[in-house]
This record gives structure tokens, C-alpha cells and sequence, in this order.
């Protein structure tokens, strides 16, 4: 696409797009969630070889990740509902969005040591 | 005689609009021009001008049509946001020509102006409206009613009168509908101005033909698409909150009961 | 090149084009030509309102209505034709109103009117609620109904077909000759009926109210093809156009309490109309402007506007009553009319002038005989109902009464007879203007010449006008019509080559506006909308009479002007001195 | 003097834009700039069900409730005591003995496929410009969602903590 065709949206339009992202992604990550939960069916060792490797770094910090799409997709999704349901949502959407993304800020700052304190514990020891 | 004399002082504002004396700048408009006759593939055109920041877009592309390149097309007509020929996308967003002025979109940059998305670009700024037209005339845009005519008008309290006011306004510029992505994605979405004209009478205490346009737009295509992305209501030119309209339509589809 | 057949071809989709399409098409097979998607056209720019004695909130009824008509258009108003109109005003309205036209409405439930500038109650006692509005957007109300009721009726509208030409053969109407925009191609449409309603010409003055598509293109080619053109020398000036921009700030802003002021303050159409006030006709009102002007009292550092004070009245009433006029203000001024008075000037904004009709709507080819088939309606026409200058909300009026009826009479008459044949080569002649225009090798530009052309029309022929004035315009129109013929153009292509069209555009200005020049230098007098300080009263034993303007073609191809007058029809009224 | 219509073709028609170019023969109408999908005369296509509004109130219900049950199961997996570091069969097992989280679990695991696969059903009429790539994407997806959710489903109900 030819440079500056881009339509500069505003925070309606972002926050459409972060929340078809989220949405796709949660559910990717969905299908792969119960198959990994389905290994409790198998035996116990498969189950927990496979958890063992999700208390690595690099997937703990993917399961922050996941963590933030989903808390956004949610907070969003509870926005979009108050727009669509609420008189005067369309009116206060820029304020809901706003609100969102600091509720957003605050619990992903919040459950930065609870979700990570694996790695952390790895990393840097008591 | 008595003479009511204006003792106000003059506001900043109106001294700014009264003076003297403009102040021009020169700055770059970069235009995407497209003209299949002469080349197949759009390009970007850069046109320098030395303008009053207080004149609007179009008067720029005026300005270039008929000192500089000819060639330049575009729709226009009133010049001053009513009729609803010049959406365009300028700086990315789409507006109005005739209602932008350049001082708004900040001249220090190149001010970009390209053709609405969504619709078949002909040249230039020039896109097919036909497809955006027949969305509007597939919701039946028309006062229904049953029953013998009244002799005289049709009573309405202000207050019924008010319920609709904000969806009369639209005037076809299709500036909504194009900046709807879910329009972009497949021209097959009836659109928000299409939604807006059929808000227009649903909510018309008056017509009673609103059963019939709900179910037009209880459609796969219809307002059911709508995502809720809010830039058709930013690029009204007429300022109507579509996405409120378009809710207020979803509303009507839940309940039925209006 | 294509050609169609409809019984009945209507030129333009305006306030006029459709409501006639809509009587003609349920009556026989109808197309619309227009240059402008219907929506476009400037009739939604229409703000203040549209009269009809309704008596909705005050005593009225239409003979005072007509009466205001009558002395608003300085007597040169053919009364027959007033009294229809206003007496058809009532239905015109409720007919709106039944198409869905969504009117600002009274606590009762009714439609609500507002005060207008020279509406009156018992002959000019005071002024009357008479215009039924809604907010200060009638006309795109008007026009967006219209166009729904099109919709309704299946209306076929051929959008962006520029009519370059009108086909007589016989001395009956054959069909009009059509430029397809989009491709470039030529259209003739044969029908049994033709109905101009292309709108007004307002494009050949520089600070104007009109779209820059109003270039007289239906006046232009009628006139081309030797039928005379009336009362040109009529041109409205409105009082309350944006200063140096001109659009427009309707006279309902007056109606709702603006009023006008100069640098002193004062609300100076005291000294002028005591009893109307800021309500009284545009005439009067865009006189007092310019001699307060004239003499020292404009305001700004040149003192070359005056002001619109709206500042006394409620926000709420703004909000409600004027609220995309307030926008205006707020966009184009970036001021704040609740706290700042608004600078305005008068803007050329109404051609009471246009083709002759009589009252059915029927084109006129001299004083007494109608073309067979040929119609015009709206502002292109001249029925005459304006006379001398038009009053606020009466052409919003016009287009309704005078659109139905042009439709309805065109209709009856293309189920009638046959078809008209075809000249040889219909397309002859558009085919040559637009090949010479697209081989021309000149070198003049085409905005060079309207820019010129707009300066000396805005000097010399705007709201006071001496013989030496004109004549000096009229020089400036004959050189600009010669370097006109070596014009030349750069987009050569067939697509959506609107550079052409502007060129073609130009050339109708030209014409009328020679035509204005020419009309208003022959008439010594000063009436309505033509003021003339070099004889600054009305003279109505030589010239209570309308102008009309032929077209005289020379063997070697050179055109002249003949002038030719018509009587006034006069029923109820006599002559007498206007006082507001 | 007259031109003989008779054996000329006449059009009656208005203009056939469809977004298909001009439809002139004009060679340049191939480089017009199309629409992603032109809208023609037989699209949209009328459903005349009410099944768009039901998946659209499905997806505002099951949000509602998934905000409960997923922000639940995310504060016990992965934030109270110890996070991702506590969990095993053991620790599963544990759960899964109460039917209070069997329930929440399925609940939570069909509501969340059924509003996933809702939600990229649109993604996918969003964006596959062919019909049959839509039909490809949209089985695949489906069928995907259906073996997760029945496979979901028999292990929360065939669970064996002593296996
Ligand atoms: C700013 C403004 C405010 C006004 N406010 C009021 C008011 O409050 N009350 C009132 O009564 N009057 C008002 N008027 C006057 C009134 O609006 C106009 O006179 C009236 O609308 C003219 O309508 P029309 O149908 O004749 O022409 P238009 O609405 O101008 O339509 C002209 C049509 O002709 C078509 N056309 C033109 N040339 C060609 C061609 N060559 N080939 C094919 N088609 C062609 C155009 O596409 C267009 O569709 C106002 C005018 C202006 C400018
Ligand atoms: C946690 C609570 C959740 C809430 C409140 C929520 C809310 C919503 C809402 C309201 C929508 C509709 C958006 C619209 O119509 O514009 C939506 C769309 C969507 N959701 Fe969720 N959702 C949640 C969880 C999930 C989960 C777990 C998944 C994945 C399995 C998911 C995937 C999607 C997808 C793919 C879409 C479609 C996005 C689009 O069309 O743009 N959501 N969500
Ligand atoms: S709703 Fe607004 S943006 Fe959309 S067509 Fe109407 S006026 Fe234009
Ligand atoms: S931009 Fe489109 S998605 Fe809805 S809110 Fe407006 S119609
Ligand atoms: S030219 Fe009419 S809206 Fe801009």
C-alpha cells in the first residue's frame, strides 16, 4: 500500500483494533490451552512435564502477555457493552476507553510480581 | 431616535477575523492524483502555494486547478459544507474540503489529500458514488404511512419532532460510510449514512413503515456489522452522533418496541 | 454518441427538477439530467424559510401575502401569477409536509413560522409570522424530502450529465443534447417534453452566495437558441453574506431578532425603514449597508462591512433556531456569535431574472407565444413573481409551486402528441464546442477571465449602478468574450474532464452577463434589486415593464443584443411609492 | 430535416455504476481503483433471521459472564499463593474434585469457544475476499472449535485424579 493511504483513526478505531488482536490471539491461545489441559487425561507425568516448561522465562512472560490481551479484551469488551446498552455510552466512549486503559495499566502493574514471581525467583533469587 | 449601541469590547477573536493586512504562508499540498487515462497507478503530486491560512482546503485546490495543473479533479460545489460533494481524506481523516480550514490542518507539513477509501476511485479525488447511493436507497428513505391523508399537516409535538432531529441533518456526503472499516474490508456493509437515513424515519413519530426498515437492516449486512469503531461519528461534517444512531437502531432491532 | 427517448426530460435535480419529476414520472416516462448528484444541488443551501399564509400562529392570509409579493417585487410583478402562487403556498407546504418534510413545529403540534423580511400583515402593518421553516435548514430539508420522495416514485436520474444544448425542430421542442462527465461522451435524449430547471447564475459576481456550479447553463442555451431572457438586469443582493466570503446568514437570523449594526453601534435601519426595520427588503437592507459604508460608518480597519449582532439573543434560541448559520460563524470566522457580532456584507445571492414563462410554466418565444413542449421552472425561469426583487422565502415557494406545476403540465402535454423529430446532427453543435475547446491552442486562461469577469461585476453592476458603471462593464464583458475565444484548456482526457466543463461553464457566464449589463444599462430607472443613482426613482410610465433580451446573430456570426419589453399584468394592485 | 431514430439502438438505462469501472469500453476503466468487493446487485444478500442480532446479544452475554469466570481463573492460576509455580495434576486434581469447579471450568470453556469462534467468524467474513476462501477458513475453524470444545468437555468429565 502506497504510503500515507493509512486512515489515521482515533482512539475508537485503535481500540477496535487491540481488540480484534486480543480476541484472535486469546483464541489461538484457547485451542492450545485445552490441549495442553487434555494431557491430564493421558497421565500425570505428561501433564506436568509440559506445565514444567511453562514455568520457563520465556513462557512465564508470555503468559504476562496473555494476561494483559486478555484483561484489556475484557475491560474493552465491558466498554463496548456499556456503549452499545447505555444511552449515553456513545456519547462518553473517549472517557470509557481512557478509564479502561487505566484500569488496565494498574492491574497489569499489579499482577506484574504475582504472575512473573516464578522468573523473577529464577532470575534474581530470594 | 434611540440608538442601542454595541458597548462589549471587541473580543480577540473578532479583531483577528476583522484585520488587515493577511498574513500568508506557503506550504506544500501533496494531493494522490490517479488519472487511468494517463497512467495506471496512483501517484503523489506535490503542489507548493502561498495562501491566507484562513482559506480552506478547497479554495488550495482551486488554487492548483486553475493556475497550476488543470488536470486536477475533483467534486465541489456550495464551498461552505452543505451539499456534500468534497469528502475527502485529507491529512488522513476524512473532512470536508470546503469546511477545512488550512490553518487547522497544520501547513508547516505537507497537507495530504487523497480520495475516500472504500469506493471505486475514477480519477483524482473523484469516486464512484453509485454503490454508496443505492446502500441509502435500500433502506427506503421515505416517509411511510398508512391510512387516508390527512387535510391538513400531520400534527407532532416538538418534543416527537426533536427525537429525530440529529439524523435530518445528513447531507450524503458519504465521509462516515467511507471511513468505516468495516466497509473498507468488502464494500458489502449497507454503511452508517445508510443507517443514519433510515434512523432518520424509524424514529419519525409520523411514519409507520419502521417495522419494515429494521428488518431491512437486521440483515447480515446490516447494523449488525457495525463494530463500534467511531470514526464514522469523528468525520461527520454535520456532527451527528451516527454511532449513537446506529446503536439506538441496534436497540430497536433487541426490543422491537419503539 | 447515444441516444435516448423519454417523453419528458427534466434538466436538473434542484428543488425545482424534482418536485416536477415527480408529478411527470407517475404520469409518463421521465428522466432527470443533471450535472450534480440531486443532493447536491444549492437548493439545500436554502436557510430561513418558506412562506404560506398557514395562519399557524398568527392571523394571515394569502391575499396580504400576495400584496407583500407584489410591492416586495417593486410592482414589476405579474400579479396573476403572484396571487397562484401564494394561494397555492398553503398546499405546496402541507404537501412537503405529507411527504415526510420534517418542519420545526409549534407546542400544538403545528408547523411553526417565523418573521421575514417584507412579510407582512393587512398591507404592511407590522410584520408576520408567514415562513414555516425547519431550523435554518429549509432547503436541505426541502431537497433531501424531495430526493426521498424520487426514491419513492422510482424517479430515473441520469447524475453528472451536463445539458450543453436544447433541440427545436419545427418549431417544437425535440429533446436537449447532454455531456456525460464521467466518460466524456455525448448524449442526445429525444423527448416529447422538455422542463429546465437548472437553477441560478450567481457564479459571475465575485462575492457571492451561490455554488460554484450556478452558472446559468439553462439560460445560456435557451437564449443561444434565439429565445429571449427577462428581467436579467434583476439581480437580488442579500443583505447578511459572510464579509468577503459571501456565504450566506439567512434573513430568519433577522427574523428571530438580529439586527444590524455599524462601527458606532448603532442599529442604523431605524433611519431607513422605521416601521420594518431590520425586515425590510433586501433592496433596502443591502442599500443602507453600502451607504453606511459609503459614508464612513463600515467597521474593521478598511470600514468595508458592517456587523449582524446576534449577542441579546438567548444561546437556547440560537441553538434551536440558527444553529448551522452560528456554525458558520464559528468555522469560517473562528468567532463566537453568543458573545461577538458577526461581520457580514451584502452577497450576490438571486437572479430574479431568467427564461419567460406564463403561469403553467410554459417557455415564452416572444411577449405572447409559447415553444410547444418547452417548460422552465424555478430560478432559471422568470414566471415573473419576483419582479424587481424577490422576497425572502418566496423562491423555496416558487420552486414548489411553479416545479409542480411545469411537471404536471409537461407530463400532460408529452402524453398527447408524438415525438418531434430529430434535427440532422443533433449533436453538432456540442460536438464543436467541445472539440474546439479540447484542440483550442490558445492561451487564455479560463480562470484568468471568470476572475476578471467576477472583479468587474462586483465594481460595476452590484447594488448601485450608474451608466458609467455599466457601460465600463459592459466594455470589460466584450473584451473578455473576445480573449474568451481563445481560451484554452489542459485536461484533454474524456474522464471526469471537469476542466472543460468549467471552460463551457464560463462561456454561459459571459453571455449572461452581457446580457445583465445590457438590460441594466437601458433601463433608466431605479426599481427593486436595479438601482441606478444616475436616475434614483422608479419611473413607472416609461419602464413599468419587464426587459426582454434576445440574442441577434449576425450573417458573419457575430451576436448583438436586441431589447425588446413586455406589459406588466396587473389585477388588484396599483402602482404606489414603497415604504418599509 | 430530421435525423431517423429508427434504426439507431436506444438506451434507456441509467448509468450502470457498480463499481465495476464505467462499463464504457473506455481501455482506462481496467486501471479504475476498485473497492475490495464491489457491491452488485445481488448482494447484500437478504437473511431475513434474526441470526446476526442473536450472535450479537451472545456476545455481549457471554462476555459478561466470561469476565467473571476468566479474571476468576486467572487470579487463582496465576496470581494467589505462588502463581504458575503451584500448579500440577496435583493441584488440578485438587479442583476438579469439587463439582463448583468442574462447573465454572466448563461453563467457562464452552461460553469462551462458542464467543471465540463467534468473534472470528466475523473476523474472517471481515477480511477473506473470496467466497470459498470464507468457507475454508470458516470450516476449518469450526471444526477446530467443535473437537476442543468435546474434547474439553470429556476430560472435565472423565477426569481420574488416580490415574
Ligand atoms: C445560500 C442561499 C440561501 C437561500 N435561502 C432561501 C430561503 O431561505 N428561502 C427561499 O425561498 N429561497 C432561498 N434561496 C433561494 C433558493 O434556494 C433558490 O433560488 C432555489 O433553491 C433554486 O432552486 P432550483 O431548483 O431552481 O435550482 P438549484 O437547486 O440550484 O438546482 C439546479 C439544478 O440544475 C442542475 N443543472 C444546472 N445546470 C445544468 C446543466 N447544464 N445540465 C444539467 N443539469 C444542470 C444542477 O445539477 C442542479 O441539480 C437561497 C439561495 C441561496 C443561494
Ligand atoms: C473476558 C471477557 C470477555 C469479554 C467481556 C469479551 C467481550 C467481547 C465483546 C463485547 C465482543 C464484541 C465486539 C464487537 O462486536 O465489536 C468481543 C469480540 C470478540 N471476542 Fe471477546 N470477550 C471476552 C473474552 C474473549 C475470549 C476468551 C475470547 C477468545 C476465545 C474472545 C474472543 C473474541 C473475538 C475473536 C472477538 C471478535 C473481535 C472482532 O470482531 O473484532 N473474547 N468480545
Ligand atoms: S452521516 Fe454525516 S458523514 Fe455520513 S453521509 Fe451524512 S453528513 Fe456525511
Ligand atoms: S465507523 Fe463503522 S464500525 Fe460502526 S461506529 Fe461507525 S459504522
Ligand atoms: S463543496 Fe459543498 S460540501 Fe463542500
Amino acid at each position: 500500500m502506497p504510503a500515507g493511504t493509512l486512515y489515521r483513526g482515533r482512539e475508537g478505531m485503535w481500540s477496535w483494533v487491540a481488540h480484534r488482536v486480543t480476541g484472535v490471539l486469546i483464541f489461538f491461545f484457547l485451542l492450545v490451552h485445552v490441549l495442553d489441559t487434555a494431557l491430564v487425561r493421558v497421565s500425570p507425568q505428561a501433564y506436568d512435564s509440559v506445565i514444567q516448561t511453562y514455568k520457563t522465562p520465556v513462557v512465564n512472560l508470555m503468559e504476562y502477555g496473555l494476561t494483559a490481551a486478555i484483561l484489556f479484551h475484557a475491560l474493552n469488551g465491558l466498554r463496548v457493552i456499556a456503549v452499545d446498552f447505555w444511552s449515553k455510552g456513545p456519547k462518553y466512549q473517549k472517557q470509557m476507553l481512557w478509564s479502561v486503559v487505566g484500569l488496565w495499566v494498574v492491574l497489569m502493574a499489579a499482577s506484574f510480581y504475582h504472575i512473573l514471581q516464578h522468573t523473577l525467583l529464577t532470575w534474581f533469587g530470594k | 431616535m434611540s440608538a442601542p449601541t454595541i458597548d462589549a469590547p471587541h473580543s480577540a477573536a473578532l479583531d483577528a477575523a476583522e484585520a488587515g493586512g493577511v498574513q500568508m504562508i506557503t506550504f506544500t499540498l501533496r494531493i494522490r492524483r490517479f488519472n487511468p487515462e494517463e497512467h495506471p497507478e496512483p501517484v503523489w503530486v506535490d503542489y507548493q502555494l502561498t495562501m491566507d491560512p484562513k482559506e480552506r482546503v478547497l479554495d488550495a485546490l482551486n488554487k492548483v486547478k486553475w493556475e497550476q495543473d488543470g488536470t486536477l479533479t475533483y467534486r465541489r460545489s456550495c464551498a461552505h459544507g452543505i451539499c456534500g460533494s468534497d469528502a475527502m481524506r485529507i491529512n488522513g481523516r476524512n473532512r470536508l474540503a470546503c469546511k477545512t480550514l488550512l490553518k487547522d490542518v497544520n501547513p508547516e507539513q505537507p497537507i495530504t489529500v487523497e480520495a475516500i477509501k472504500g469506493l471505486a476511485v475514477l480519477k483524482d479525488l473523484v469516486v464512484d458514488m453509485d454503490p454508496f447511493f443505492q446502500a441509502y436507497k435500500d433502506v427506503m428513505p421515505f416517509l411511510i404511512t398508512k391510512g387516508n391523508e390527512p387535510t391538513r399537516e400531520r400534527l407532532q409535538s416538538a418534543e416527537d419532532r426533536e427525537r429525530f432531529d440529529d439524523t435530518t441533518k445528513c447531507i450524503l456526503c458519504a465521509a462516515c460510510t467511507s471511513s468505516c472499516p468495516v466497509f473498507w474490508n468488502d464494500g458489502q456493509y449497507f454503511g452508517p449514512a445508510a443507517i443514519v437515513g433510515a434512523h432518520r424515519f424509524i424514529f419519525d413519530s409520523r411514519d409507520e413503515g419502521g417495522e419494515q426498515r429494521l428488518e431491512i437492516l437486521n440483515d447480515r449486512e446490516g447494523v449488525w456489522r457495525c463494530r463500534t469503531t467511531f470514526n464514522c461519528s469523528e468525520a461527520c461534517p454535520r456532527g451527528i452522533e451516527v454511532t449513537k444512531a446506529i446503536q439506538e437502531v441496534k436497540r430497536a432491532l433487541v426490543t422491537r418496541r419503539f | 454518441m447515444q441516444i435516448h427517448q423519454y417523453d419528458t426530460v427534466i434538466v436538473g435535480a434542484g428543488g425545482a427538477g424534482m418536485r416536477a419529476a415527480i408529478e411527470s414520472t407517475q404520469h409518463s416516462r421521465t428522466a432527470v439530467l443533471t450535472k450534480l448528484y440531486p443532493t447536491r444541488s444549492h437548493t439545500g443551501a436554502a436557510q430561513g424559510g418558506m412562506c404560506a399564509a398557514l395562519a399557524n400562529v398568527e392571523e394571515d392570509n394569502w391575499e396580504w401575502h400576495t400584496f407583500d409579493t407584489v410591492k416586495g417585487g417593486d410592482y414589476l410583478v405579474d400579479q396573476d401569477a403572484a396571487e397562484i402562487m401564494c394561494k397555492e403556498a398553503i398546499d405546496a407546504v402541507l404537501d412537503l409536509e405529507k411527504m415526510g418534510l420534517p418542519f420545526s413545529r409549534t407546542e400544538a403540534g403545528r408547523i411553526d413560522q417565523r418573521r421575514f423580511g417584507g412579510h407582512t400583515r393587512n398591507h404592511g402593518e407590522a410584520a408576520v409570522r408567514r415562513s414555516c421553516y425547519a431550523a435554518d435548514r429549509t432547503g436541505h430539508m426541502i431537497l433531501q424530502t424531495l430526493f426521498q420522495n424520487c426514491i419513492k416514485h422510482g424517479v430515473e436520474f441520469f447524475n453528472e450529465f451536463y445539458v450543453l444544448d436544447l433541440l427545436i425542430n419545427e418549431g417544437k421542442t425535440s429533446g436537449v443534447v447532454a455531456y456525460e462527465l464521467a466518460t466524456g461522451e455525448i448524449h442526445v435524449f429525444q423527448a416529447k417534453a422538455v422542463v429546465f430547471a437548472s437553477g441560478g447564475t450567481g457564479k459571475f459576481f465575485k462575492v457571492t452566495s451561490n455554488a460554484h456550479t450556478l452558472t446559468g447553463d439553462g439560460q445560456a442555451l435557451v437564449y443561444r437558441r434565439g429565445l429571449p431572457l427577462e428581467d436579467m438586469e434583476f439581480f437580488q443582493f442579500h443583505p447578511t453574506g459572510i464579509w468577503r466570503m459571501g456565504i450566506l446568514l439567512t434573513e430568519g437570523a433577522r427574523g428571530e431578532g438580529g439586527i444590524l449594526r455599524n462601527k458606532d453601534g448603532e442599529r442604523f435601519m431605524e433611519r431607513y425603514a422605521p416601521v420594518m426595520k431590520d425586515l425590510a427588503s433586501r433592496d433596502v437592507c443591502s442599500r443602507a449597508i453600502y451607504t453606511e459604508i459609503r459614508e464612513g460608518r463600515g467597521c474593521g480597519p478598511e470600514g468595508d462591512h458592517v456587523y449582524l449582532d446576534l449577542t441579546h439573543l438567548p444561546p437556547e434560541q440560537l441553538d434551536a433556531k440558527l444553529p448551522d448559520i452560528t456554525e458558520f460563524a464559528r468555522t469560517y470566522l473562528g468567532i463566537e456569535p453568543y458573545t461577538d457580532p458577526i461581520p457580514i456584507q451584502p452577497t450576490a445571492h438571486y437572479a430574479m431574472g431568467g427564461i419567460p414563462t406564463n403561469v403553467e410554466g410554459e417557455v415564452l418565444r416572444n411577449n405572447t407565444d409559447v415553444v410547444p413542449g418547452l417548460y422552465a421552472a424555478g430560478e432559471v425561469a422568470c414566471v415573473s413573481v419576483h419582479g424587481a426583487n424577490r422576497l425572502g422565502t418566496n423562491s423555496l415557494l416558487d420552486i414548489n409551486v411553479f416545479g409542480k406545476r411545469a411537471g404536471l403540465a409537461a407530463a400532460a402535454y408529452s402524453s398527447t402528441v408524438d415525438f418531434t423529430p430529430l434535427p440532422q446532427n443533433p449533436a453538432e453543435k456540442v460536438q464543436a464546442l467541445v472539440d474546439g475547446l479540447r484542440e483550442s491552442t490558445g492561451t487564455e486562461s479560463v480562470a484568468q477571465i471568470r476572475k476578471e469577469l467576477q472583479e468587474t461585476m462586483d465594481v460595476n453592476a452590484m447594488v448601485y449602478r450608474t451608466g458609467a458603471t455599466l457601460k465600463q462593464a459592459s466594455e470589460d464583458i466584450a473584451a473578455l468574450r473576445e480573449r474568451y475565444k481563445h481560451v484554452a484548456i489542459q485536461d484533454k482526457g474524456f474522464r471526469y474532464n471537469t476542466d472543460l466543463l468549467e471552460a463551457v461553464e464560463l462561456g454561459n457566464l459571459l453571455d449572461l452577463a452581457e446580457v445583465l449589463v445590457v438590460s441594466a444599462l437601458a433601463r433608466e430607472e431605479s426599481r427593486g434589486g436595479h438601482f441606478r443613482e444616475d436616475f434614483p426613482t422608479r419611473d413607472d410610465v416609461k419602464f413599468m415593464q419587464h426587459t426582454m433580451a434576445y440574442q441577434e446573430v449576425a450573417a458573419d456570426g457575430s451576436t448583438s443584443i436586441r431589447l425588446d419589453y413586455k406589459p406588466v399584468v396587473t389585477t388588484r394592485y396599483q402602482p404606489m411609492e414603497r415604504k418599509y | 430535416m430530421s435525423t431517423d431514430t429508427t434504426g439507431i439502438e436506444l438506451v434507456a438505462s441509467s448509468q450502470a455504476h457498480t463499481g465495476k469501472g464505467l462499463g464504457t469500453g473506455n481501455p482506462a476503466d481496467e486501471f479504475v481503483i476498485q473497492p475490495p468487493r464491489a457491491r452488485t446487485r445481488t448482494t447484500p444478500r437478504r437473511t431475513r433471521t434474526n441470526f446476526e442480532m442473536l450472535a450479537w446479544l451472545f456476545m455481549r452475554l457471554s462476555g459478561v459472564v466470561l469476565v467473571v469466570l476468566i479474571l476468576g481463573h486467572l487470579l487463582i492460576m496465576l496470581v494467589l499463593d505462588g502463581g504458575v509455580s503451584k500448579i500440577n495434576f496435583a493441584f488440578v486434581a485438587g479442583r476438579w474434585a469439587s463439582p463448583f469447579w468442574q462447573g465454572w471450568d466448563l461453563l467457562m470453556l464452552w461460553l469462551a469457544m462458542l464467543h471465540g469462534a463467534n468473534g472470528m467468524r466475523t473476523v474472517i467474513n471481515d477480511y477473506a475476499e473470496k467466497d470459498s476462501t470464507r468457507l475454508w477458513l470458516k470450516t476449518l475453524m469450526g471444526a477446530a472449535t467443535v473437537f476442543t470444545v468435546l474434547l474439553g468437555t470429556l476430560v472435565i468429565f472423565t477426569f481420574d485424579p488416580n490415574i
